[in-house]
């Protein structure tokens, strides 16, 4: 039966630099050497630091860790985007882009550790702590991009979440209260095709992520999540966008979790190694190092220098986090409210007496 | 000094706070053009236009989400829920987000926000209309919750709970909004969150109660003919334990009056402490008299669910000659 | 910046009666006389119940009442298909799909008078009772229709709501279940353009509601909310659909709410007579008579004996709600549970006694 | 008989009834193929398959009420929300519609379903994964909340909740889900919901407490060297009020553990109960081990949060010597 059309859309896709470290020339941004070579080291020393991260873990100096091997390249080049006052609120699995942002990485080890001052950033830093209930936490960068924009200042909010996160209550608020205050909101989903044990397509029927934009009246789009490049220029025009008072952007990064959930989980039981080892091959820091080294930007050298650096790096972040003060028992009382209530004082007694 | 009800003295807070201080913003559903249901919003929007009256979408976990990414970035949002059953829906974001980001980030961050909602039964609404939530919200760490009793408290409480750095759930009795009025000062006052009231001493019985319950309270003592301390709560989290346990050493014996449900609820809280600092005072069982552990009914047995007069009369009578 | 183009959507919009009472012959389902008469007639029914309804509030003799004057064309022919073991799942503004659904409507009145019992419908009738959380009843219509298909019955489930309601959590998620599970769903948005004093463009930046079908993969579309033959048809389309077992779809009815949201609102704080005069042009019931007198489907006889009736079956109806027997206190306490616990025994015997 | 964790009753009573039962449905977060995060649900996909386990969608609301239409229309749905503190996101459709459609519907519709919780702390989990959630839902009408603290216990309450006409929360303390075995009968048995359960008897003292913490009693009570009523509430809703008074009765004396906050948790309605039933018979106040009235801690700290032996022994002494 025919009937009238009453809108179209296209959802886009975009990728740069393919799996084989092959640059598309036509969409080339053409950074400078130093600012690939930055972001490449950078997610080497996300990987060594996840990495280790699970090492801690298993000899039992951190508690549980869920590990970002394979979405660096989602987290790096948009993190390092954000400028002083821009805002970040990562989910749980955000360690690159954390480091990215220029938090010092003990502090995450800190809080994996079991110590909630591993989320005090410094007063320089807007990096929200980590936020473990899913999809909760986008209403909390919607808010505070909105004040950023109340206040005519050019700051802007970067969030990051899951597929899964997608198919949360919150969610839906959060991009439909962006769209239509039009805050300077990104929402970075990182499509790593499971949500825990329960995949892509059991999260939604939609075809893709990034259509769901279009509920919102907003842009979306996807792009290649273990290509650096494509998530820079998304991420890059997209925080245009929103500084120039044009609003939000969902961006879908394509991409996949290589390792386990968390160090509780143990992948093996819900999917094949078949599936991991064909994304292995697609990762995001090898196509960089092809792309550098094959267009002179990179060589053997520089390699081994950033791999002893790194490793040295590593090692000063591991003992910057076994000499930090262990929390004190009154932490859990004194941080709730500005001035602790009559009842806590008293239970702080009765505890520590 | 004017005569107001208690909606109007909510509204003469938002007035001049918003007016002192540009950082308030109120946002919630229907509060713009339409001044919210209850009116308690009325010429904000006029005179502070859209960005600081803001209507939303009709989403109260996005309000309160919203609210608190607001504050941590530098406003001060009054945000308003349009009744209690409502405060549900955005339930996760207040006790994991709201309640919690200063002590989760060591201080770093902190959500300066009130979030306003009518409470409670009385005025024959529909169902989730009438609800009485306090106790999820006293459980529950980190928010403080602030509930008046009359137009003078109302103002002098609001404008404590929008300066307070700590968040605030602010609870307004609705059956009493326009109930009666009050002389309430057009200056700048605050009452301060975490003291109760004494609304009027006696020496034979403490009378307990907070939000429109108090009014139930001081009538069934008139009708009782007892010499009753009446103890207006006015905060319920945190609680002014030492007023109740100074008045019920001296009286021996207690009635708490109470709308919502009897299981749980904050009476039982009030019980506990007093067995904790003055069982040895007490004379007779401390009585409850509450809405029932059923759910609030629609209009036609409200008043039979409701606390009467009728029964805190019989709740102390039964207490006196224990 | 050229991208590859991932996918493209179209939302498509249908109209069949206009305004004026002219059919598009094209598009005409050509019904039987007999079902045109019935939709009207049950459409004049509701709508002077409607206005029963609000006279009975101000007259003190039920509560508080959400009128359906304007929608009654979203309502009738989309209730009216349902058939033995299918579902409704009204929000509170269903007055003319409840009549249509073959409730008594005394027992709305019931209801909204203030007694439960008025949600007690037969037990060969699946209508769930109102449910004032806006937005939160749409799941319960996708579980109670992924039921039937589980037992693999024919049976689907229908839910109204506002255009409100389309920015709750619930709503994302109850679309996004029924996506996912492919249940037999029809969920029909009634855009009346308000949700109380806030306009729809307040609720979301979206262009349309029907687009945020594409946010979840299934069907959606737009539809002229008061046009009986183009509520129809789609729902008669999105119900075979469903029996079919293709799932579910996402059907907004572009309307008008022209009275006040409820007896306690006064919409003229927030709404010009300009705009509610300009609708009430549009009137999804006039159009009907116009287009049936027209195409000898009605006389002025007919219509006089339907005035008749209707006032008649009005008078029954008010009589029947006012020799309802008055709730009892016991019932409180009875229908909580299958067997009341100790304490609520307690709780009534302290009340009763 | 076989000797079973607690966990692995869990899962033992979800086999059987589903085998029993054909309407029994198990849906939630990584139910499926993963057999749930803690194995709950192990081996139910592979035995029934995945119309019977579903794996949804990431939306504790959704789960919820998706598991109310289900259960309307002739499921019986056991749903898992993964950790206890992501009922939070679910608690609208629990407390405005779970616990209300028989009464609302007057008996027309009700939801025979239940929802599986991991519960409580003690195993050094991230934020959120830790909580003692239960005042919110015991405060709640409609509901019944059940918590084992035995393998044994666990599947026969498990079997009563799913056969209960009336929807269950089941609590399930996540700390002791390995922690030790117990002979569980192959058999089909069931425990009634509603009752108590005396873990131990004595005269000097009763100590009360409920999932993971029913442990900690018994160790303190050990270590106190005390002649002690222990008991195990077992249901939290309806509260098995007779037993604690009988208990209390006999033995003057009372201390309550409980993980969750102090203010408002279950605790404080045990001592209203035995302040209205038992007064006369308090030789000593009834006293409190609970968790603080702040957020529970991440790792470092928890140990510090949750009652411990030494804090019971301690309040058992204070009691004891009164
Ligand atoms: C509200 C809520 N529900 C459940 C969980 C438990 N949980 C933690 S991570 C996770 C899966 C998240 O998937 P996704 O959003 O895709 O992020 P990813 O883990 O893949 O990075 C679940 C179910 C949670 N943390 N919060
Ligand atoms: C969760 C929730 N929040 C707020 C309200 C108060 N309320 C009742 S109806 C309504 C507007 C609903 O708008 P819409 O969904 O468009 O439906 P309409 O009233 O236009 O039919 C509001 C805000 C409510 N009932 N439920
Ligand atoms: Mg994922
Ligand atoms: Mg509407």
């Amino acid at each position: 039966m025919p009937r009238k059309t009453l809108a179209t859309f296209r959802v886009s896709s975009l990728s740069i630099l393919d799996a084989a470290g092959k640059v598309d020339p036509n969409l080339d941004p053409k950074l400078p050497a130093k600012t690939l070579q930055q972001m490449y080291s950078l997610m080497v020393l996300a990987r060594v630091f996840d990495d280790k991260a699970i090492a801690l873990q298993r000899q039992g100096r951190i508690g549980t860790y869920a590990p970002v091997k394979g979405q660096e390249a989602c987290q790096v080049p948009s993190a390092l985007q954000l400028t002083k006052g821009d805002w970040l609120f990562p989910a749980f699995r955000e360690a690159a882009a954390t480091i990215a942002f220029g938090i010092p990485p003990e502090r995450l080890l800190q809080y994996w550790g079991g110590d909630e001052q591993g989320s005090k950033c410094a007063a320089d830093k807007n990096l929200f702590p980590v936020s473990i209930p899913v999809g909760s936490h986008m209403l909390h960068a919607v808010g505070a991009s909105w004040a950023a924009k109340l206040r005519k200042e050019k700051a802007i909010a970067l969030t990051y979440f899951g597929d899964g996160a997608t198919s949360e209550g919150d969610f839906h608020e959060a991009m439909n209260f962006a769209g239509v205050f039009k805050t300077p909101t990104i929402f970075l989903c990182q499509n790593n095709q499971w949500a825990i044990s329960v995949p892509r397509e059991r999260q939604t029927a939609a075809a893709s992520l990034a259509q769901k934009a279009i509920a919102y009246g907003i842009p979306g789009m996807q792009v290649d999540g273990n290509d650096m490049l494509a998530v820079y220029v998304a991420t890059k025009e997209a925080i245009a966008r929103a500084r120039a008072g044009e609003g939000p952007t969902l961006i879908e990064c394509f991409t996949y979790r290589i390792g386990d959930h968390t160090t509780s989980d143990d992948a093996t039981r819900y999917r094949t190694n078949k599936e991991v080892a064909s994304w292995k091959k697609k990762d995001p820091i090898d196509r960089v190092r092809t792309y550098l080294s094959a267009n002179n930007m990179w060589d053997e050298n520089q390699e081994k220098q950033l791999q002893l650096n790194t490793a040295a790096q590593l090692d000063k972040i591991v003992q910057a986090y076994e000499t930090f003060p262990k929390p004190k028992i009154n932490d859990m009382f004194d941080y709730l409210y500005a001035q602790p209530t009559q009842e806590l004082v008293q239970q702080k007694q009765e505890l520590t007496s | 000094m004017t005569n107001l009800t208690l909606i109007q003295a909510v509204n003469q807070a938002l007035q001049q706070e918003m007016k002192r201080d540009p950082t308030v913003m109120v946002l919630g559903e229907d509060v713009g053009k339409n001044g919210g249901v209850f009116r308690a919003t009325e010429g904000l929007w006029q005179a502070f236009g859209d960005e600081r009256v803001v209507d939303t979408p009709l989403a109260e976990s996005g309000i309160v989400g919203v609210s608190l990414g607001l504050a941590v970035n530098g406003f001060k949002p009054v945000a308003e829920i349009q009744f209690d059953g409502f405060l549900a829906p955005a339930f996760d974001q207040v006790i994991s987000h709201v309640g919690r980001i200063r002590n989760r980030s060591r201080g770093r961050f902190h959500a300066q926000l009130v979030i306003r909602v009518p409470y409670g039964g009385g005025i024959h609404a529909p169902e989730h209309h009438s609800e009485s939530p306090e106790t999820y919200f006293v459980h529950t760490p980190g928010i403080k919750v602030v509930i008046p009793s009359t137009p003078y408290d109302a103002k002098g409480l609001l404008l404590a709970a929008i300066r307070d750095p700590d968040p605030v759930l602010f609870f307004e009795p609705k059956k009493i909004y326009r109930a009666f009025r009050q002389e309430v000062p057009e200056t700048d006052y605050t009452i301060p969150i975490g003291k109760a009231r004494l609304v009027k001493q006696g020496h034979d019985i403490t009378v307990i109660a907070w939000g429109a319950q108090v009014r139930t309270a001081e009538q069934a003592v008139v009708q009782a003919k007892v010499d009753a301390d009446i103890i207006d709560l006015r905060t319920l989290s945190p609680l002014d334990t030492d007023t109740v346990i100074n008045s019920v050493t001296k009286t021996g014996r207690c009635v708490i009056v109470q709308e919502a449900p009897k299981t749980c609820g904050l009476a039982a809280e009030v019980i506990a402490r007093i067995n904790e600092r003055a069982l040895l005072s007490l004379e007779a069982p401390v009585a409850r008299v509450t809405g029932f552990d059923t759910v609030m009914p629609l209009s036609r047995l409200e008043d039979s669910y409701l606390p009467s007069p009728e029964r805190v009369v019989k709740a102390i009578k039964k207490t006196m000659e224990f």
